[in-house]
């Protein structure tokens, strides 16, 4: 008898391999998103304005606010989708087992979200050539990243960051959710919650707020994103493949 | 004339030339690739050539733009602003700067009294008292760093014309559109406004026009509009 | 070598005893035949075998590892059922060119030839294809992984005709070509009869038996003949099935014993399918009893 | 080349019948390798444990006999051995049904006999 015997790492990254591939689909989407997010970015997310003597002056910022907040809902969707029944078993049609799933799952979502991150950052370009052919305005030189390397990647690696973060909350509450229908009000209950509640507000202010750098809000990020994708490892040891 | 043709066009052929490789590239990883999949990899693939492109395009183009304030060149302007404001609220005219000084002007007043008059323009003015028996009025009028989000204002917002008529000095402020600026940021602002203090620093309004009045002792202004510091 | 030790296996759904008490083991190398009525266990015993489900109770061995979660296990196993299912982004033809990354020994060629003999559409997607065709990818699927034990639930549903005797032939021919376990479940015994070596009876989540085909077919007599002798003589036997055919004629299934030749009985065997049907019939008497 | 599946002789008996047909006909000659189980199987389309249990009958009855390593041999008597055995056994059986029927039919003794050898003379 001959028994081949695959090491988990080789498992996990076939798995990666293949998972990449079949959701291939899931980055078209992204892309729509983005330009969609993009578009509405098109008038400005902030502005201020002056009256300094008799002359209105207005900047008007174009940022990747608007992208990153849509990003963020595809990530939570991608995260989400990821622990579905369907997406579970075509999963278990190959080998694997529920550590392999997990893991492979894990490092797919990492993928996925450095390329969300990075594109959102660079999809801001298509914005800085598009809006001046439709507005004659004034416009500031902008820090890019010729100009200002360190500080585009350090936003660049916030993006990622955070879209890492809210599809690792994704994973986990689809993962709950597969054990139990009715974690699907978790996600409402915390939206609810969490900025009504004494406790709630602090775990945000502990998390979003006073932070001396992007960096250490950064490392936030990625701790709470891997905080999220242990529990959803352990509460789903013991699940069945439910085919 | 030709020379000039053929730089322009040199620019244009590489990133085609680049393009073309780039294509070239997705086309054979895609072949190996099967059918469903090759829309979706056509499009990432298309989608990242445009975003590269996108970078590429817009660092080789920005040339025009307005510089703005570093948050080092914002911090030195606001203290010299402050030092200057100061100064023009301690009447030490001695100490005001004369970068800031625009004009400067005297005049001879027919009566007793000074009226300043402002149309719609947005100064500050102080007095100095002076002990002369005589006439003349001495007046400076200055504008300190004037930026709002890093811009420039001073350069784009016309200063107040100003006219001198017997006792009267009108400062009438040219009525010019508005201005508006567009600027791109890679930050996230949600996160910067809170977490980083040079981004709210420079997002402060700072600067004024400023008018310094010499002005004999037994002269009476008017001041209807209220102008004056004290 | 035992490749399967079931030991007092049970699994519980929340209400239902799906498996009660399971206890058998499963020789390398043999093609063995899951029988069971509808509702027997048969899918759940196959899902606790390749790791999908947890068992309740009871030990179970797959490769000497506990199934459940064991990548062992899973890289050594296959489980064709109906619900098998892949990404609606694969193609057919992109599923059988990853499938080689997960399989060791994935036959390539099989699964080509298979593919091309079954005249599948390589751009379809899995979960477009029509119930049998769908069942036919499976079984080239499974087919082609070469797993040492290799599991089909119900494989020939939905499938036509010559398909299903082509599926039995690839099988057989597949199983000579590289001897592996195979474990066939199906409530048809009568159409895969001649390929298993051996049978595993299971009813209402027990082992009835686990045999090989010649034993079973030994496990019963069937008499015919006048009502009155027949009934005299399986006074005190076990009897399986019993059947009026007319009014004076009775048809009687009972265990193998030597039953002494009597004038006017005629002594039958009885085929493997009937004695599986007979013996997980919890009705004496048949279907002709209800239109009495 | 198909067995009968629903038949209620087992496959392996058939097999083995089969086997020895071919014996009586002349396609295996003494001492000639007969197919090993994996032929059969593949033959037959039956599992190939079936097929060999087939050939395991044939060599108690020393029908056949074992090479290690080659295979399965007719062995030199084989065809008279069978030949003999089928007069033993399927013959006296026929007889016994054809007597049993004949007497259901009310048919005489004498009157099989004179059917017997009807049959005998359109044989030759």
């Amino acid at each position: 008898m001959f028994l081949s015997n695959s090491t988990l790492g080789e498992v996990v990254w076939t798995q990666v391999k293949f998972k990449v591939n079949a959701y291939l689909g899931t980055l078209v989407s992204l892309i729509v998103v983005q330009i969609l997010g993009l578009i509405l970015s098109m008038n400005g997310t902030s502005s201020m304005s002056t009256n300094f003597n008799n002359t209105d002056f207005q900047i008007v910022w174009i940022t990747a606010d608007t992208v990153i907040i849509f990003v963020s809902i595809w990530a939570l969707f991608l995260g989400n989708v990821i622990t579905t029944k369907g997406y579970r078993n075509t999963n278990f049609s190959f080998v694997t087992n529920g550590i392999s799933n997990n893991l492979s799952n894990i490092i797919v979502l990492i993928i996925m979200s450095v390329f969300a991150g990075v594109t959102t950052f660079l999809s801001h370009y298509i914005l800085r050539l598009v809006v001046p052919l439709f507005n004659d305005v004034g416009y500031v030189k902008s820090g890019s990243i010729i100009d200002d390397p360190l500080s585009s990647i350090a936003s660049m690696g916030l993006m990622v960051g955070l879209i890492l973060m809210i599809s690792a909350g994704g994973y986990l509450w689809g993962t709950l959710v597969y054990i139990h229908r009715a974690y699907m009000f978790l996600l409402i209950v915390l939206i609810i919650t969490l900025p009504t509640t004494k406790t709630g507000q602090m775990i945000l202010q502990f998390i979003f707020a006073d932070n001396g750098s992007l960096f250490v809000l950064n490392v936030k990020f990625v701790c709470v994103a891997i905080i999220f994708f242990v529990l959803a490892m352990l509460s789903s040891y013991r699940l069945e493949v439910r085919r | 004339m030709s020379n000039f043709g053929i730089l322009s066009i040199l620019p244009i052929l590489g990133i085609l030339f680049i393009i073309w490789r780039l294509l070239r590239l997705a086309k054979s990883t895609s072949n190996r690739i099967n059918w469903a999949q090759r829309s979706n990899k056509w499009i990432l693939c298309i989608y990242i050539v445009v975003l590269l492109l996108a970078v590429v395009v817009y660092e080789a183009t920005q040339t025009n733009g307005e510089e703005a304030l570093t948050s080092k060149e914002y911090t030195t302007f606001i203290n010299k602003n402050n030092v200057f404001q100061q100064a023009f609220e301690n009447n030490e005219e001695s100490k005001l700067d004369s970068k800031f000084l625009i004009e400067e002007w005297t005049q001879e007043l027919e009566g007793d009294s000074l009226e300043v008059i402002l149309n719609g323009s947005d100064v500050l003015m102080n007095i100095e008292w002076t002990d002369s028996k005589e006439q003349l009025v001495e007046a400076k009028m200055y504008r300190t760093y004037s930026y709002m989000g890093g811009i420039n204002m001073g350069k784009e917002i016309p200063l107040p014309t100003l006219e001198v008529k017997d006792n009267q000095i009108i400062l009438t402020a040219i009525p010019q559109k508005e201005r508006t600026y567009y600027r791109f940021t890679n930050e996230l602002t949600f996160f910067s406004t809170v977490n980083n203090l040079d981004a709210r620093e420079q997002r402060r309004v700072i600067g004024h026009t400023y008018i310094y009045l010499k002005v004999p002792k037994h002269i009476n202004v008017i001041d209807k509009d209220g102008l004056q510091f004290y | 070598m035992t490749i399967i030790d079931c030991q007092n296996l049970k699994k519980r759904y929340k209400r239902l005893n799906a498996l009660e008490d399971i206890t058998f083991q499963l020789e390398e190398k043999k093609i063995t035949g899951l029988i069971g009525r509808n509702g027997a266990g048969k899918t759940t015993l196959l899902k606790i075998l390749a790791g999908f489900i947890r068992k309740s109770s009871g030990d179970i061995q797959v490769f000497s590892n506990n199934p459940f979660n064991n990548l062992r296990v899973s890289a050594n196993s296959i489980l064709v059922d109906d619900q098998m299912s892949f990404p609606d982004s694969l193609t057919l033809a992109d599923i059988l060119e990853v499938a080689p990354d997960f399989y060791k020994r994935w036959d390539t060629e099989l699964a080509n030839n298979l593919f091309k003999y079954f005249r599948l559409n390589p751009k379809q997607l899995h979960s477009r294809l029509s119930k049998g065709n769908r069942a036919t990818f499976n079984m080239i699927f499974g087919l082609a992984t070469r797993c040492e034990l290799t599991m089909f639930d119900e494989p020939t549903n939905g499938m036509d005709e010559a398909v299903r005797s082509d599926f039995y032939r690839a099988l057989l021919k597949d199983y000579i070509a590289h001897p592996r376990s195979i474990l066939i479940s199906s409530h048809h015994l009568a159409e895969m009869e001649h390929l298993l070596e051996d049978i595993l009876l299971i009813h209402k989540g027990k082992v009835i038996f686990h045999q090989s085909l010649e034993e079973i077919k030994d496990y019963a007599v069937a008499l015919q003949g006048p009502t009155d002798v027949v009934e005299k003589m399986t006074v005190g036997k076990e009897i399986l099935h019993t059947k009026q055919m007319d009014s004076q004629r009775k048809y009687v299934v009972i265990r193998t014993e030597d039953v002494p030749a009597i004038e006017g009985v005629k002594i039958h065997p009885v085929t493997a399918s009937d004695v599986c049907m007979y013996v997980t019939s919890d009705r004496k008497g048949g279907i002709d009893d209800v239109f009495k | 080349m198909d067995l009968n599946t629903d038949s209620t002789k087992p496959i392996y008996m058939q097999i083995a019948e089969w086997i020895e047909n071919e014996i009586i006909a002349d396609r295996f000659l003494s001492d000639e390798k007969v197919y090993s189980q994996y032929q059969l199987a593949e033959l037959f389309n039956i599992n190939p444990a079936t097929a060999a249990k087939g050939l395991t009958i044939l060599v108690e009855e020393q029908i056949l006999y074992k090479k290690r390593g080659l295979g399965m041999f007719v062995a030199p008597e084989a065809k008279n051995m069978i030949l003999e055995k089928r007069r033993n056994e399927t013959l006296t059986r026929m007889a016994r049904e054809l007597v049993h029927e004949a007497r259901r039919l009310s048919v005489t003794e004498e009157e099989l006999i004179q059917l017997i050898k009807k049959c005998e003379e359109e044989q030759k």
